[in-house]
């Protein structure tokens, strides 16, 4: 099998999760894509490998570790994200907007727009 | 390629996948109710209801197959699939017998054989979500988490026999098999065939489809052929596990005239623990599901940790 | 290299293999089976009664953390496979072994975090 | 004379240095018991002011006793100690002719300036108390001198901008009028960007030629440098320090600043750092890259004599139409500035001459100038001409005829009566121009004679008007209460300044034979 | 088939990061079997001594030559251990000491059931202001992980600019930033914008390190190894074996290219230069400030030492193709995050603003390409992780019923409450403007000084441009403390622990000291300016 069709593929399948990540309102989705852009360039690797003869199979060990490093990932990513997902019962991503940068000088920016739970107002009593 | 070499184990492979499973499955009914005092089956076939399951099979062919009307009906009906299929694919990677009884040797035949098995316990969890049951989404939340703590022990208890044997092929494993490895893994067999047991979800594991709690797990919405197939994947994976079970640990087809009798040796010990899984079946009542947790994690993967350092060692100061 | 793919080919023969059967098995049922839906046997199954709720429910974030162990645990666990074909190979020997334990030493300080963290306690 | 060996001098001049520094972190701290005055902790601070400046000013004047004159254009009480040797950076010190006079100026100046500090203390609404003023007076006078005082670029970066912070702080803290924070800001603003361009022309002279030192750099006369490199250093530092000097147009920050600044600040200001950017021109750009200033010094001339007649003009409308005495005084400033900045663009021994001693001179009279307006201004609440005149005049003559008096004299000195000290700067800047340097064009330099001399015309007609205005007038038949005359501190403040005003003017050749030696090593190939 | 080689490890050249390493797995076992009370100080005992005695390895080793003659390549091949590696590995160590007592400081929130807190979560999983936190305070819980966290981040840290191979490069990288992003998510006080923070974060750190990966693999391609020096002999065009029949896809430029296009992006990211800083000011606001100042201050320094290796190393065959790149980028980061800070109202959002134009600064270091460059870059990122750390740290003392009070309106008038805290903060705001005597410039004069060395004079002209830029902003902070009259509710300064005193103080040591005496600190810089090829 030529190198090409591997490469190529895996080409298709970053790009994919390219266009993922920054058309995905959902964070878990935006996981997703982050994770299929992960496993293109485990497809990149092995096939290199193969295709190269590398006699130390670099390019495999290389998959190995990235499969544990995207695993230790996506375990830390949803973590987080269920975290907010739980407070604001949501985990859209272009709704997290408490940080930017705006126009106005309003003294405390800290509040985020009042969700459902009230959670902005929440965060102020936790003392 | 030989077409014909491979057609001819391709076609035993799936009469020993469609035949095994219907005798295990003959074999609980029979065995189980003779532990009960009872007698079981009779009447199918006549002698000792031996056509039994075929009638079932039957019965279960024009049984109505409805799907529930809140359900992901493409992957509710692709669920049985999934969980059936990989056993099959297993299958063709365990060795029967020396030089060359295997449907196909694989390089790395453990890991393959392993992840094969991982994929087959899947289609419990879809169907338990496709079939918008509460009941159904709470056995199959219970399934994944029962693969998910199995599954380790089950790959280090594998990793121990990959460790004495040096590779990872399962007719080599087996090349390389001595006698003595059968106490010298013994832990890690232990570890490897309760493991299998949980991931089975056979009893005592049985808490994902325990019927008095959550009716029947993932499975509550299926009927007809779907179930059915669902249960023969079921009895299929026993078939899997054991002979994965006496392949890596107890020597499969070593024995006594191994060369000419080493598939009866492997059909034999398979038997055998088939048999345990029976047996484990009437023996012990049902575990709580937080229980299998904590079983999984603080006694199998330690066991297997230890089993492995054992391996190690053993094999360091020997080699 | 064409061995290296043989051997999948015919594995993945088996799966098409599989993949008819079932297919075949559905369809054959489908032939076989009568088909009478009514409201009734279209509803979700709770014993009997009429369901209660969504049939997608919230569950507890227990799951989750189950999930993240295995992940990190079985996934760590490759790392065992490709060194154990190779740790008792010539020149190699107690330093690798020692090395692997270090390995899974790192993986039981994590099981002994999470077991004293109480995650392993069903509460 | 005095004669002290060479340690001794560098001693002297590091003590003068760093005196201040260290008398600045003293001010911020409790005085010691046994200074303790009968006036309280702010008179304790003020006093301690009056005694590091005067200890300054006395070792200055030592310092400038044990000067070896003979040798005014080589560096004395040298100090060349390696400091970052990674960039060739050093901790470079020393003076000669051209740097002693405006380091006795500065520390005379700043000597006076807490001298006014201890008798009429700063205060105002909002304003700290007095110890924060004094360290900030005494950073403001560590910045000045080690200006005068470095022989590396890098330093002398280092030094320009340590004055900036104090002086924005005096501007803004005790500054007066509403517009001071804005000031402020304004001349930070336009400094900052300077130096900025500045820090560009120097890191480019550094880097390019190797080094950092002003003196070997002086030396090579710019031969390590391309023509390009040269004009664009000149470029840059010459802009930098032409905000500050100020040139005509950069130098729209200098009214606001006085007008804002409280007297203190405003005699430091107009006396001492408007004379860092003259200095700099003449330290650094000129014998540094002496052919980008050949090719931009036509352009620094016309700059200047536009500056000498536009700031004249503006003094002369302010006047008119009764404007603030302060901002009239620092449009006089950029009027006077300009001469100093022709000076230095006819690249000549007179010019250069002409324009330190007009730096000089300046200082001591527009020192003096914002001394009496801010005393003007304590007698009658004001500094507006024409809230002070009205029709007629206000009449200082009569009402308060000593300080009246002292008044007109500043006036004409700055004005530029020979016998004067102003005189001799703009003579000799003049001269210069008549017979500007080689290659310079010689035609365009009669075109800035014909026009400075214009504006030494315009700056009498302006500086007689405030005389007419302020001092005359006819004494209102006890409609006026007498306005109090000179105190007794105020003689002891003036008193110096006039005296050497008048010296200066007498004997010009005291500071000129102190200069052009050392003039005469930065323009080596120039004859007149 | 088997030419596997036993792997021979220089257990001493590695001890630096070893240590580290081991007291994180020591924190997590102190996590799990000491009782709850004895936590706090175990964990900062054993952070404290893990890492000074990391930095003494770091000192040991760079005293017996390793940083200079003796420098080596180490782990078969894995690390390097040299003079940038040691240099930059003694400042992470120290950055992250410092850190540890930063997070250590427990005086600043009010106590809490009579006992007191630090400025993170008690229970991080819990709902804020739900039952399970209230619980969990009332308990007097605290999360100690922090520091395990952080000595593993550091960890991450000390091997990111040693890596030798793209698999520990990626596998560094990886082990910096998961800690991190966590670490963002344990805010006490607005936890919900320190979660978010985190979100974003992880997001776009996933996203990025996907970029770099994929860039790994690229290059892979192109070379058939991972290690940079056969990377660079490839680009050089030496390549040790080619295949023949692989010729067409080793040394194809187009994969060498794309790939390296990317592994850069990666590491651009985590430096945060424009337009990869996306992420900087959100995070920098939202994660709880301590870590913040560490963030700001270790991420940096070790993504420049990664990128600087990598540049160094393994492209510099490539140099025509990625210098122009650069310029631009620097250009970009200098003049973007200038001027952008200037209309940022929030302190902790103008120093995130104001850290992607030091990116740019440090770049312009980078993109010398000489050896000078390197020893520039290296002291530019000791001095700016101190002067960000202290920067920080001070934020965190400025309080009012809300916690941290960010807002600049807050601070208004602050020079005069706490003229002593306020003249520190206003120290930090000079050195990061580069003022003279502070180390900011003694920074930017090393870095600018070393780009117009290298020709890079046009560098030079925007970057002093865009000080100058910036320092309006930092002033305008100044000028805030010192000349606003305090608002009457406005924010309070606590009095910290010696904790938090040390970290300012030492800030402000080594700003004064680096800019007053750079000269010690600019030799060991430029000892450090070879890399081990």
């Amino acid at each position: 099998m030529h190198l090409v069709y591997p490469a190529v593929l895996s080409s298709l399948l970053f790009c994919v999760g390219v266009y993922g990540v920054l058309a995905r309102r959902n964070a878990i989705l935006v996981l997703m894509s982050v994770e299929l852009m992960l496993a293109a360039v485990s497809l990149n690797l092995v096939a290199f490998d193969v295709w190269l003869g590398d006699e130390v199979h670099s390019g495999q060990v290389l998959t190995l570790f990235l499969i544990a490093l995207a695993a230790a990932e996506i375990g830390v990513g949803l973590a987080i994200v269920l975290l907010v997902h739980r407070e604001r019962g949501s985990s859209a991503v272009d709704r997290l907007r408490a940080l930017a940068d705006r126009d106005g000088n309003e003294p405390d920016r800290a509040g985020p727009e009042p969700g459902p739970e009230g959670a902005a107002s929440r965060e102020t009593t936790t003392t | 390629m030989d077409w014909l070499d491979v057609a001819v184990r391709v076609l035993a492979v799936l009469v020993a996948f469609l035949v095994l499973p219907l005798l295990v499955g003959q074999l609980e009914h029979k065995a189980m109710a003779h532990m009960q005092g009872r007698v079981g089956p009779m009447h199918a076939g006549g002698f000792h209801g031996w056509a039994q399951l075929v009638a079932d099979g039957v019965k279960f062919a024009q049984k109505e197959d409805t799907i529930p009307d809140g359900a992901d009906r493409l992957i509710f009906r692709l669920a049985p699939g999934v969980a059936l299929v990989p056993y099959l694919v297993v299958l063709i990677a365990i060795p029967l017998g020396p030089d060359g009884m295997v449907g196909q040797a694989v390089d790395a035949g453990i890991f393959f054989v392993l992840a094969a098995l991982g994929v087959g316990v899947l289609g419990s969890l879809i169907a338990g979500w496709a079939s918008a049951n509460k009941y159904a989404l709470l056995g199959g939340l219970r399934t994944a988490a029962q693969l998910m703590a199995y599954e380790l022990p089950l790959l280090l208890a594998a990793a121990s026999v990959a460790m004495a044997a040096g590779t990872l092929s399962l007719p080599g494993i087996l090349d390389a098999f001595e006698w003595w490895w059968v106490p010298w893994q013994l832990v890690g067999a232990f570890v490897f065939f309760t493991a299998g047991l949980a991931e089975l979800q056979r009893p005592p594991f049985d808490a994902p489809i325990a019927p008095e709690e959550i009716i029947f797990g993932a499975y509550t919405e299926y009927s007809g052929l779907r179930f059915a197939l669902f249960l023969l994947a079921e009895y299929a994976g026993i078939v899997v596990v054991s002979a994965l079970t006496a392949v890596l640990f107890l020597g499969g087809w070593h024995g006594p005239w191994s060369d000419q009798l080493g598939w009866l040796w492997t059909l034999l010990k398979t038997g055998v623990l088939c048999f345990v899984v029976i047996w484990a079946r009437v023996a012990w009542p049902r575990l709580r599901a937080d229980q299998i947790q904590k079983f999984a994690w603080t006694v199998l993967v330690p066991l297997a940790l230890a089993q492995i350092a054992f391996t190690g060692v053993i094999k360091v100061v020997t080699g | 290299m064409p061995d290296y793919f043989h051997g999948y080919t015919v594995v993945g023969l088996v799966a098409v293999v599989g993949v008819l059967f079932v297919a075949f098995a559905f369809l054959a049922g489908r032939l076989l089976r009568p088909s009478v839906p009514t409201p009734e046997k279209l509803m979700v199954y709770e014993c009997g009664v009429d369901p209660v709720g969504e049939g997608w429910a919230h569950t507890q974030v227990r799951y989750y953390i189950y999930a993240f162990l295995y992940v990190i645990f079985a996934v760590d666990a490759v790392f065992l496979f490709p060194w154990a074909t190779v740790f008792a190979a010539d020149g190699f020997g107690a330093a690798t072994l020692v090395e692997m334990f270090v390995f899974l030493g790192f993986l039981s300080v994590g099981l002994l975090y999470a077991w004293r963290k109480g995650v392993l306690t069903w509460t | 004379m005095i004669t002290l060996s060479g340690t001794a001098q560098q001693a002297l001049l590091l003590a003068a240095l760093g005196l201040p520094l260290v008398g600045a972190l003293a001010a911020l701290l409790p005085a010691p018991p046994g200074l303790r005055g009968p006036g309280g902790p702010e008179r304790d601070v003020l006093r301690h002011g009056v005694t590091v400046t005067g200890a300054v000013l006395a070792m200055t004047v030592v310092l400038a006793f044990a000067f070896d004159h003979a040798r005014a254009g080589a560096v004395q009480a040298e100090t060349d100690v390696a400091w970052v040797p990674a960039w060739n950076v050093r901790l470079h010190l020393g003076v000669d002719g051209i740097s002693l006079p405006l380091l006795v100026m500065t520390a005379l100046l700043t000597f006076l300036a807490a001298l006014h500090a201890y008798f009429r203390p700063p205060t105002g609404p909002g304003t700290p108390g007095p110890r924060a003023f004094v360290a900030l007076l005494l950073l403001l006078e560590t910045g000045m001198l080690a200006t005068f005082a470095v022989l590396d670029l890098v330093l002398f970066f280092l030094a320009f901008e340590t004055v900036l912070i104090p002086m924005y702080f005096l501007i803004a803290r005790w500054g007066n009028g509403p517009e001071r924070a804005a000031a402020a800001r304004k001349f930070v603003l336009y400094t900052v960007l300077g130096s900025v361009l500045m820090l560009l022309g120097l890191l480019l002279v550094g880097l390019r030629a190797g080094t950092f030192d002003m003196l070997s750099l002086a030396q090579a006369q710019g031969s390590g440098l391309t023509r390009t490199t040269q004009i664009l250093a000149v470029l840059a530092i010459g802009l930098g320090l032409a905000v500050k000097a100020p040139m005509w147009p950069l130098h729209s920050w200098l009214p606001a600043a006085h007008t804002a600044a409280p007297t203190v600040g405003s005699v430091l200001l107009a006396g001492v750092l408007l004379k860092m950017g003259a200095y700099g021109l003449v330290r650094i750009a000129l014998p540094v890259a002496p052919e980008g200033m050949r090719v931009l010094a036509p352009y620094l001339g016309a700059f200047a004599v536009v500056g000498i007649v536009y700031g004249s003009l503006a003094c002369l409308s302010l006047v008119r139409t009764g404007g603030d005495l302060k901002r009239l005084i620092a449009y006089s400033s950029v009027g006077h500035m300009g001469f100093v900045l022709l000076g230095v663009a006819t690249m000549t021994h007179s010019g250069v001459n002409g324009a330190l001693f007009a730096g000089v001179a300046h200082g001591l009279i527009t020192g003096l100038l914002f001394f009496l307006v801010g005393a003007l201004k304590e007698r009658t609440g004001s500094t507006d001409i024409g809230a002070l005149a009205g029709e007629a005049g206000a009449a200082l003559y009569g009402r308060a005829p000593r300080f009246g008096g002292l008044l007109a004299f500043a006036a004409v000195a700055s004005l530029g009566l020979p016998g004067l000290a102003g005189f001799w700067g703009e003579l000799l800047a003049m001269l210069g121009a008549f017979h500007p340097g080689d290659e310079l064009s010689r035609p365009a330099f009669w075109t800035y004679l014909a026009v400075a001399a214009l504006g030494t015309l315009l700056t009498a007609a302006y500086l007689l008007l405030v005389v007419r205005r302020v001092c005359m007038g006819p004494t209102p038949a006890g409609g006026v209460k007498p306005l109090p005359d000179l105190a007794g501190h105020e003689y002891a403040v003036y008193t110096p300044l006039v005296a050497l005003t008048v010296l200066a003017g007498l004997w010009p050749a005291v500071l000129v034979n102190l200069t052009d030696p050392a003039v005469q090593l930065l323009l080596p190939g120039v004859v007149r | 088939m088997n030419d596997l080689q036993a792997p021979d490890i220089e257990w001493v050249a590695l001890s630096p990061s070893l240590i580290v390493f081991g007291a994180a797995i020591l924190g997590v076992l102190i996590e799990a079997f000491l009782p709850r009370k004895q936590r706090y100080y175990a964990e900062v005992a054993v952070s404290t001594l893990a890492l000074a005695g990391a930095f003494a390895a770091v000192v040991g080793l760079a005293a017996s030559g390793h940083g200079t003659d003796d420098a080596q390549v180490a782990g078969m091949g894995a690390l390097a251990v040299d003079g940038p590696a040691l240099f930059l590995q003694g400042v992470l160590c120290l950055v992250g000491l410092v850190s540890v007592l930063l997070f250590a400081e427990r005086r600043l929130e009010p106590a809490l059931h009579g006992a007191s807190v630090d400025s993170f979560a008690a229970a991080p999983a819990a709902v804020p202001g739900g039952p399970a936190e209230r619980e969990a305070e009332k308990a007097g819980w605290t999360t100690t992980e922090i520091f395990p966290l952080l000595l593993f981040a550091v960890g991450g840290m000390l091997l990111f600019p040693a890596a030798n191979d793209l698999l520990v490069l990626f596998i560094a990288l990886e082990v910096l930033s998961l800690p991190l992003y966590l670490l963002c998510a344990l805010a006490r006080r607005r936890r919900l914008l320190s979660q978010e923070a985190a979100v974003k974060y992880f997001l776009l750190g996933a996203f990025a390190s996907a970029f770099l990966l994929f860039g790994v693999a690229l290059l892979y391609g192109y070379a058939g190894t991972v290690s940079y020096a056969g990377i660079a002999d490839v680009v050089s065009g030496e390549p040790g074996a080619i295949e023949p029949g692989l010729a067409g896809t080793m040394g194809n430029d187009a994969l060498l290219l794309i790939g390296g296009a990317m592994l850069v992006m990666g590491l651009l990211f985590k430096v945060g230069a424009v337009p990869f800083h996306m992420w900087t000011p959100d995070v920098y606001q939202g994660a709880p400030t301590p870590v913040t100042g560490f963030m700001a201050a270790a991420t940096k320094v070790a993504a420049f030492g990664a990128l600087l290796r990598l540049l160094y190393v393994v492209l510099p065959g490539l140099r025509w193709d990625w210098e122009p790149v650069l310029w631009g980028v620097t250009i970009a980061s200098m003049v973007g995050g200038a001027v952008v800070a200037i209309t940022q109202t929030d302190v902790k959002r103008l120093l995130a603003y104001s850290s992607i134009a030091h990116a740019g600064f440090i770049l312009a270091g980078v993109v010398a390409v000489t050896e000078d460059g390197v020893s520039s870059v290296l002291f530019y990122l000791g001095a700016y992780s101190f002067v960000t750390l202290g920067a920080f740290a001070v934020v965190t003392l400025v309080r009012d019923s809300g916690g941290e009070a960010t807002h600049l309106s807050k601070w208004a008038g602050l020079g005069r409450r706490s003229p002593l805290l306020a003249s520190v903060f206003a120290l930090f705001l000079l050195a990061f403007a580069g003022i003279p005597l502070t180390s900011g410039f003694a920074g930017k004069f090393a870095v600018f000084r070393a780009a117009a060395d290298s020709g890079a004079m046009g560098l030079v002209v925007v970057g002093v441009l865009a000080s100058a830029i910036a320092a309006f902003f930092y002033i305008r902070v100044i000028v805030l403390m010192f000349f606003s009259e305090p608002k009457a509710d406005g924010p309070s300064v606590v009095i910290p622990s010696p904790l938090t005193s040390t970290v300012v103080g030492l800030a402000a040591v080594v700003t004064i000291v680096l800019g007053v005496a750079p000269q010690f600190f600019l030799d060991l810089a430029g000892q450090a300016g070879v890399f081990v090829h």
